[in-house]
């Protein structure tokens, strides 16, 4: 079956000795920036490097979700923007993206979840977008298999609505856009490992990589879970943490879930793919890890409160589990732009937000790395937040950041 | 033994698999591919099966080669997609822990031969049936699914319990299985691995094909064991070595027959099949070379090959020969794609056991929650606690009964169940020194017998608790905690104290449910407990924010004179045994007014006093609140204390909490509603702050509200709108203590 | 995982929580630092791919807190 | 089969500081009813605060945990349905104590005998903690 795939999707070429532009890490985030750079800024001198194969970290291990609801307006407002480019994604690069606006749910279980919900929906019809307070007998409408009933441990009180959230297929996202830079006379190099960063004077010159050295005008480190390892080669030092994320995916079933559903507080987030199957993720492991699996009890509990909002996924089997590398900031929000060296930039710290956030993360960094200056949907998410204590605290105040 | 299948009655025999008995009546089709609609029939005889999927019962796909017959067992062919629907009987799932010395999966000859070897408890489990073993725990029909840290062996035993076992040591004695060969039309039904056929008795009809033996490698794999490409047996075999997992027998390729050579086939490569639960032929496989890819891992999401319900349990090793011979390469070179569990499918009510319904998590009640139950409560769910959120009266709708709970606290006497907030004995000559740095405020110059509000922020100066710090001699203290923090704050003050400070001598202990308190608050309440105590409570004797020992009622208890309503209040703290007695002679007194969180919420709000996790979330600092005076200016460092001069911490429009007071008195703002300066422009609007507390005051008559707002402390007077779903509601900033600002009540019914 | 409590022995991984690095101390005078400072105590902790020390506590066993070496790569234990 | 009770203990006290005689040194055990719970802390069954004055820190906690034990020659199979501990009599026979969590809850497990197990619990989990285990007692039978 490969029916819906294209005939063409990307070169394998040897990497040149120097280029403007240098990526690193061809995951979702760092082939949206690079085609973003040929597309939208005209610089085609741009190789995108890799260490293992292409779009083989978070971008095909996450659970797809799309949705732009966030609680502060500087996140609101990059996500929503990443939302509209989803709208208008697939005709762009031509790619069926499976792109489906399903709609997402978010629970709330307490009384302090309706006020967190609420106050969420207030702000983001504030900022344009769409959002909604549902209450729970709506919520049973929009998606029926849901138990609202108010006699179970910890019943549905309500929750936000968003209709224009829903769900893509994540590799056609990457292969969307790999298809699309290597189009633009991208160069994307896998199995090349980044092993150093040369710096000069303050300025980052050029990488060493598995396959020699490589000169650039111009580094972005796009790396998710392995952000900080690439930054310490060049001496700056990130606040991230790199945590276990799990997921799983049932086997096939008919289609029963019409919508996303997420729950923070008894921690689900499920959603029904085209195909068939429960796409479900499950809670942060609490340990540093690069391991790319998590703990089997994580699994245990995220069943256990399935079945207390779907009791029809009793039936159901999981198939198969398995772990991403989320790069979790102090204050769950990303970290997009320069750093202390001059020429390299980072974009990272995306958490469990990263799929979503696919294009305007690579359009905004994009835009940074083309002007030498934060755009300026991605000023806020500055490295030097941290010093100022302007953080940007979406699990603080809304704890909904998946 | 009769059984029926798609509808058509057949014979079977004890002992039988699904699988094996259609076979043996000669159905060697009756299923459908998934996608492409092409008639399919049983394949293999084990949990490999591609084809023969069924709907059984309540189970919406199983596979039919793992199917046991029942008498009158009635069995549907699935296309693919299950179907799921509400299970007819519920089922019970269980859970076991067991630990052993060694664990052996699969009992062919070598798992039967390194389980006898022994070396302590010994556990052999196997996926079919299986003999007993003399000195062996032998687990029949179990399914080992996964492998994780720590020798973490997961097992599921008859598709109803759940095993976790931990073991010193693994033995993976889990054998190969055959692989598929290609040519056109390989798929069609009867056509079937070699070695099914044989254990099938050879059926008329049926087509035997091999290409030879794949080591089953999935939990070597999880195991983190590393493999190599092995040409003789033409499929990745494990490498090197594990310390506490081994391979035993053909899994690790020893004694598996040559693999016959391998080429590509002629035929039309649309109908050479790779993987049968996919529909993937050999032509996916070249369109996806074709496009450029290179890695397996490619080709595999490309083409969806090894992705179905068998996770290329009988395709994987096929797709990557195939590639390997369009690329021009050696198989070996292409890696092999990662195993993940589990093993086989697990259903989802196994893995919530019996930690579903009431079960899913504790609810967690005080001594006299029976007591609340009886008076009708209405209950908030905080944390894990169930509290009494208001006490109606028949007929009483939530309103009606909050405005009569708050009144009876404002106007004569109320009484609450307390009892849920964290409680922390701290003891040792340097407490007062701990809670010096971890409280913003001093603690030190708390004199003995009476007690202190304080609050604690985390290292980045938000506000992380609040509660109540009493002295109860010169080294001994108890600190209450907010309901939902009491854990957290323990684990806070451990982490201070063991991993900073080990040279303080101090020790901490939970005492939360050593006692029961309940709150006797209102201007009578003087008046009513006086006489069920001997402890005086003129405001002479008994000071505000003192502590008395004595009796209440009968029962010795400790009273303190706090107040989270701005009335004279008294919290009575007794053994918590006793706590249902004492509420009882409370209310046998005759006068109090049972009151819930709704009122004390609302009590406490128009005082302005901030519940932690509602008007404040983590990015607000005690300043924010109005609370400077809880900031100690003298101390020289207490935890957070630096963050406070971040620039952006001490700017002067940072949201601050202030009143809001809806231009109409009867318009209740929802809580979380956003405020704007003008409601007129388009969005994105920029916001002021929002709503965290709103409420009806039956001691305001009106409805007012706490909001968090930039630079509110400067906008007193200023109107600000609240743009709702259908309106806009204007409404005026106001100081935020918005009852008694003198604090003229809380001796008592003032003068 | 097991954890090895160096009290209880080795349990679970259930009954412990986590603590990150180890060996951070808390400034001995915060006040002294630049801001850039304060926030590297606050929010920089290493974050190495393999051999980590890093603090655990007996969270719902003898509440004590400890250090250990751990490979994040791997999962491995290494004392 | 496993039967499931409540056992009164009239006081219990959390001594802390330096051992006492005839105070367990070793790790998860217990010397008749002091139970060791960290290498500076024990509870005392039966203790009260007064008798031990002279302790770093004495704190009373009669009323903190509420004693529920397990008896039977199914009691370990019982517990192991939602325990991780090693529960084979040769890790856990008499003498023997742990914190620990039981489904999902804390506990003091201690091993009172050889089919005879107590769990410690807080009074505002017991309910829940009970009907857990009456019902893992029921999947044992099955």
């Amino acid at each position: 079956m490969s029916e819906g795939q294209p005939d063409f999707l990307w070169r394998s070429p040897e990497p040149r000795r120097a280029y403007e532009v240098v990526i690193v890490g061809a995951g979702g985030h760092g082939l949206a920036t690079a085609y973003y750079l040929a597309r939208e800024h005209g610089i085609t001198d741009v190789a995108v490097l890799e260490k293992g194969w292409l779009a083989g970290g978070n971008i095909t291990r996450n659970t797809t979700v799309i949705r732009s609801n966030y609680l502060w307006d500087e996140s609101a407002a990059i996500y929503e923007h990443a939302l509209q480019l989803w709208e208008g994604l697939a005709e762009e690069l031509d790619y069926d993206l499976l792109f489906d606006q399903r709609g997402v749910l978010n629970l709330a279980h307490t009384l302090q979840d309706v006020r967190d919900s609420r106050r969420r929906v207030y702000a983001n019809r504030l900022s344009g977008i769409d959002a909604e307070w549902l209450e729970p007998e709506q919520v049973a409408e929009v998606c029926p298999i849901l138990d609202v009933s108010p006699d179970v441990r910890y019943p549905v009180l309500g929750a936000t609505y968003q209709p224009r959230g829903g769900i893509a297929r994540h590799e056609n996202v990457a292969w969307g856009y790999a298809r699309a830079a290597d189009a633009l006379g991208v160069d994307l190099v896998q199995e090349c490992e980044v092993t150093g960063i040369e710096v000069e004077r303050g300025r980052a010159v050029a990488v060493r990589t598995t396959l020699g050295r490589i000169a650039a005008g111009t580094i972005g480190l796009v790396a998710a879970g392995h952000s900080t390892l690439l930054a310490d080669l060049a001496g700056v030092r990130l606040p991230l943490q790199s945590h276990p994320l799990q997921a799983l995916v049932s086997e096939l079933y008919e289609q029963v879930l019409p919508c996303v559903v997420m729950s923070n507080a008894v921690h689900v987030y499920v959603s029904q793919a085209h195909k068939g199957e429960l796409v479900m993720g499950a809670g942060i492991d609490a340990y540093n890890s690069y391991a790319q699996r998590g703990s089997f009890h994580v699994i245990e509990r995220q069943l256990a409160a399935a079945l207390e909002l779907f009791p029809l996924f009793a039936s159901a089997s999981v198939l198969r589990t398995w772990g991403g590398i989320v790069d979790v900031s102090p204050d769950a929000s990303p970290i997009l732009g320069p750093t202390p060296v001059d020429g390299l930039y980072v974009n990272c710290g995306w958490g469990t937000g990263g799929f979503k956030a696919t294009p305007a993360s690579g359009r905004t960094f994009a835009w940074t790395l083309a002007h030498g200056e934060p755009h300026a949907l991605a000023a806020p998410f500055s490295l030097d937040r941290f010093a100022t204590g302007a953080l940007v605290d979406e699990h603080g105040a809304a704890a909904v950041a998946h | 033994m009769r059984f029926s299948f798609a509808g058509v009655e057949y014979e079977g025999r004890e002992g039988e698999t699904l699988a094996a008995a259609l076979v043996r009546n000669g159905v060697l089709g009756g299923f459908r591919s998934p996608y492409r609609d092409r008639p399919r029939g049983v394949f293999s005889d084990g949990e490999e099966e591609p084809n023969a999927l069924v709907r059984v019962g309540d189970e919406p796909l199983a596979r039919a080669t793992l199917v046991e017959l029942e008498e009158g067992l009635v069995a549907e062919p699935v296309a693919g997609k299950g179907r799921l629907e509400p299970p007819r009987r519920e089922r019970r799932y269980d859970s076991m822990h067991a630990h052993c010395d060694v664990l052996v999966v699969g009992a062919g000859p070598a798992g039967r031969a390194a389980a006898a070897a022994g070396g302590g408890d010994v556990i052999l489990a196997e996926l079919g049936r299986c003999a007993p073993l003399d000195g062996v725990r032998v687990l029949e029909r179990t399914a080992v699914v996964g492998l994780y840290d720590g020798n973490l062996a997961v097992a599921v035993e008859r598709g109803r319990r759940l095993w976790r076992i931990r073991a010193r040591r693994i033995v993976l004695a889990t054998g190969a299985v055959e692989r598929p060969t290609l040519f056109e039309d390989n798929d069609r039904p009867g056509v079937m691995l070699a070695g099914a056929f044989k254990r099938y008795g050879r059926p008329a009809g049926a087509t035997p094909v091999s290409g030879g033996f794949t080591p089953r490698v999935q939990l070597w794999r999880q195991a983190g064991g590393r493999l190599r490409w092995d040409d003789r047996v033409g499929a990745p075999v494990p490498d090197g070595e594990l310390r506490a997992v081994a391979c035993a027998g053909s899994v690790t390729g020893e004694g598996l027959p040559d693999a016959p050579p391998f080429a590509l086939p002629d035929g039309e490569e649309g109908r050479i099949f790779v993987d049968l639960e996919r529909d993937a032929t050999v032509a996916d496989v070249r369109r996806a070379v074709a496009a450029g890819l290179r890695s397996v891992e490619h080709v595999k999401r490309y083409t969806t090959i090894g992705t179905g319900p068998g996770q290329g349990r009988t395709s994987g090793v096929l797709a990557t020969r195939v590639a390997a011979e369009l690329l021009g390469v050696h198989p070996g070179e292409l890696g092999t794609t990662t195993a993940r569990p589990p093993y086989l499918p697990v259903p989802f009510a196994l893995l919530a056991g019996r930690n579903r319904g009431p079960l899913f998590d504790p609810v967690r009640v005080t001594p006299l929650h029976e007591r609340h139950v009886e008076l009708g409560a209405v209950f908030e769910d905080v944390g894990q606690w169930k509290r009494p959120r208001y006490y109606p009266r028949s007929g009483e709708e939530m309103d009606a009964a909050v405005l009569r709970e708050c009144a009876a606290v404002r106007e004569r006497v109320g009484m609450q169940d307390v009892s849920t907030l964290g409680k922390i004995d701290v003891q040792g000559p340097d407490a007062a020194e701990l809670l010096d740095r971890l409280y913003t405020n001093l603690i030190s110059t708390l004199p003995v017998g009476m007690c202190r509000y304080g609050v604690m922020c985390r290292a980045d100066g938000m506000v992380f608790d609040d509660g109540v710090v009493m002295r109860l001699g010169e080294g001994r203290f108890l600190c209450t905690t907010t309901t939902g923090n009491a854990a957290a704050v323990l684990a806070w003050m451990e982490e201070w104290l063991q991993t900073e400070w080990p040279e303080l001598r101090v020790w901490l202990a939970s005492v939360t449910e050593q006692w029961a308190a309940v709150a006797v608050a209102g201007p009578d309440a003087r008046e009513f407990l006086q006489p069920l105590t001997g402890v005086a409570l003129d405001a002479a004797s008994f000071p505000f924010m003192a502590i008395r020992e004595g009796e209440v009622v009968g029962i010795p208890a400790r009273v303190c004179r706090v107040s989270f309503s701005g009335e004279l209040a008294f919290e009575v703290w007794v053994d918590g045994r006793r706590g249902h007695e004492l509420w009882r002679a409370l209310e046998g007194a005759g006068g109090a007014t049972p009151y819930g969180t709704e009122a004390m919420h609302v009590l406490r709000a128009e005082k302005a006093y901030p519940i932690v996790g509602q008007d404040t979330d983590g990015t607000v600092t005690p300043q924010d609140l109005g609370m400077d005076w809880v900031v100690s200016k003298k101390k020289g460092h207490f935890v957070g204390k630096r963050s406070f001069d971040r620039p952006d911490t001490s700017r002067a429009d940072r949201k601050q909490l202030v009143a809001v007071l809806p231009a109409d008195p009867d318009e209740l703002l929802p809580e979380g509603a956003q405020l704007v300066a003008d409601p007129d422009v388009p969005p994105p609007v920029p916001m002021l702050g929002h709503v965290t507390s709103s409420y009806r005051s039956a001691a305001l008559g009106r409805t007012f509200a706490l909001a968090l707002v930039r630079g509110g402390r400067g906008r007193v007077g200023e109107t600000v709108h609240a743009p709702l779903e259908d309106r806009v509601v204007p409404a005026v900033l106001a100081e935020p203590v918005l009852y008694d600002p003198e604090g003229r009540r809380r001796d008592g019914r003032p003068a | 995982m097991l954890i090895p409590c160096p009290w209880c022995g080795e349990r679970d991984e259930l009954e412990f929580s986590y603590g990150g690095e180890a060996g951070v101390p808390y400034p001995a005078d915060p006040a002294a630092l630049t801001d850039g400072e304060w926030a590297a105590y606050l929010f920089v902790r290493a974050n190495p791919k393999g051999p980590f020390r890093e603090r655990w506590v007996h969270a719902h066993g003898c509440r004590r807190w400890f250090d250990l070496t751990r490979d994040t790569a791997t999962h491995e234990i290494l004392g | 089969m496993a039967v499931l009770r409540e056992v009164p203990v009239e006081a219990q006290v959390l001594v802390r500081g330096e051992p006492r005689p005839r105070f367990p040194l070793e790790p998860n055990t217990s010397a008749g009813d002091v139970l060791w719970l960290g290498p500076d802390e024990w509870l005392v069954l039966g203790g009260r605060e007064a008798e031990y004055a002279d302790a770093a820190v004495a704190v009373d906690v009669s009323a903190a945990r509420v004693v529920l034990e397990l008896a039977g020659d199914d009691a370990r199979e019982v517990l192991a349905q939602g325990c991780s501990l090693d529960l084979r009599s040769g890790s856990f026979g008499p003498g023997r104590c742990a914190q620990t969590l039981v489904a999902r809850t804390e506990a003091i497990l201690h091993c009172a005998g050889d089919d005879a197990i107590r769990l410690l619990v807080r009074p505002s989990f017991a309910p829940y903690l009970r009907a857990w285990l009456e019902d893992a007692i029921d999947g044992v039978r099955r």
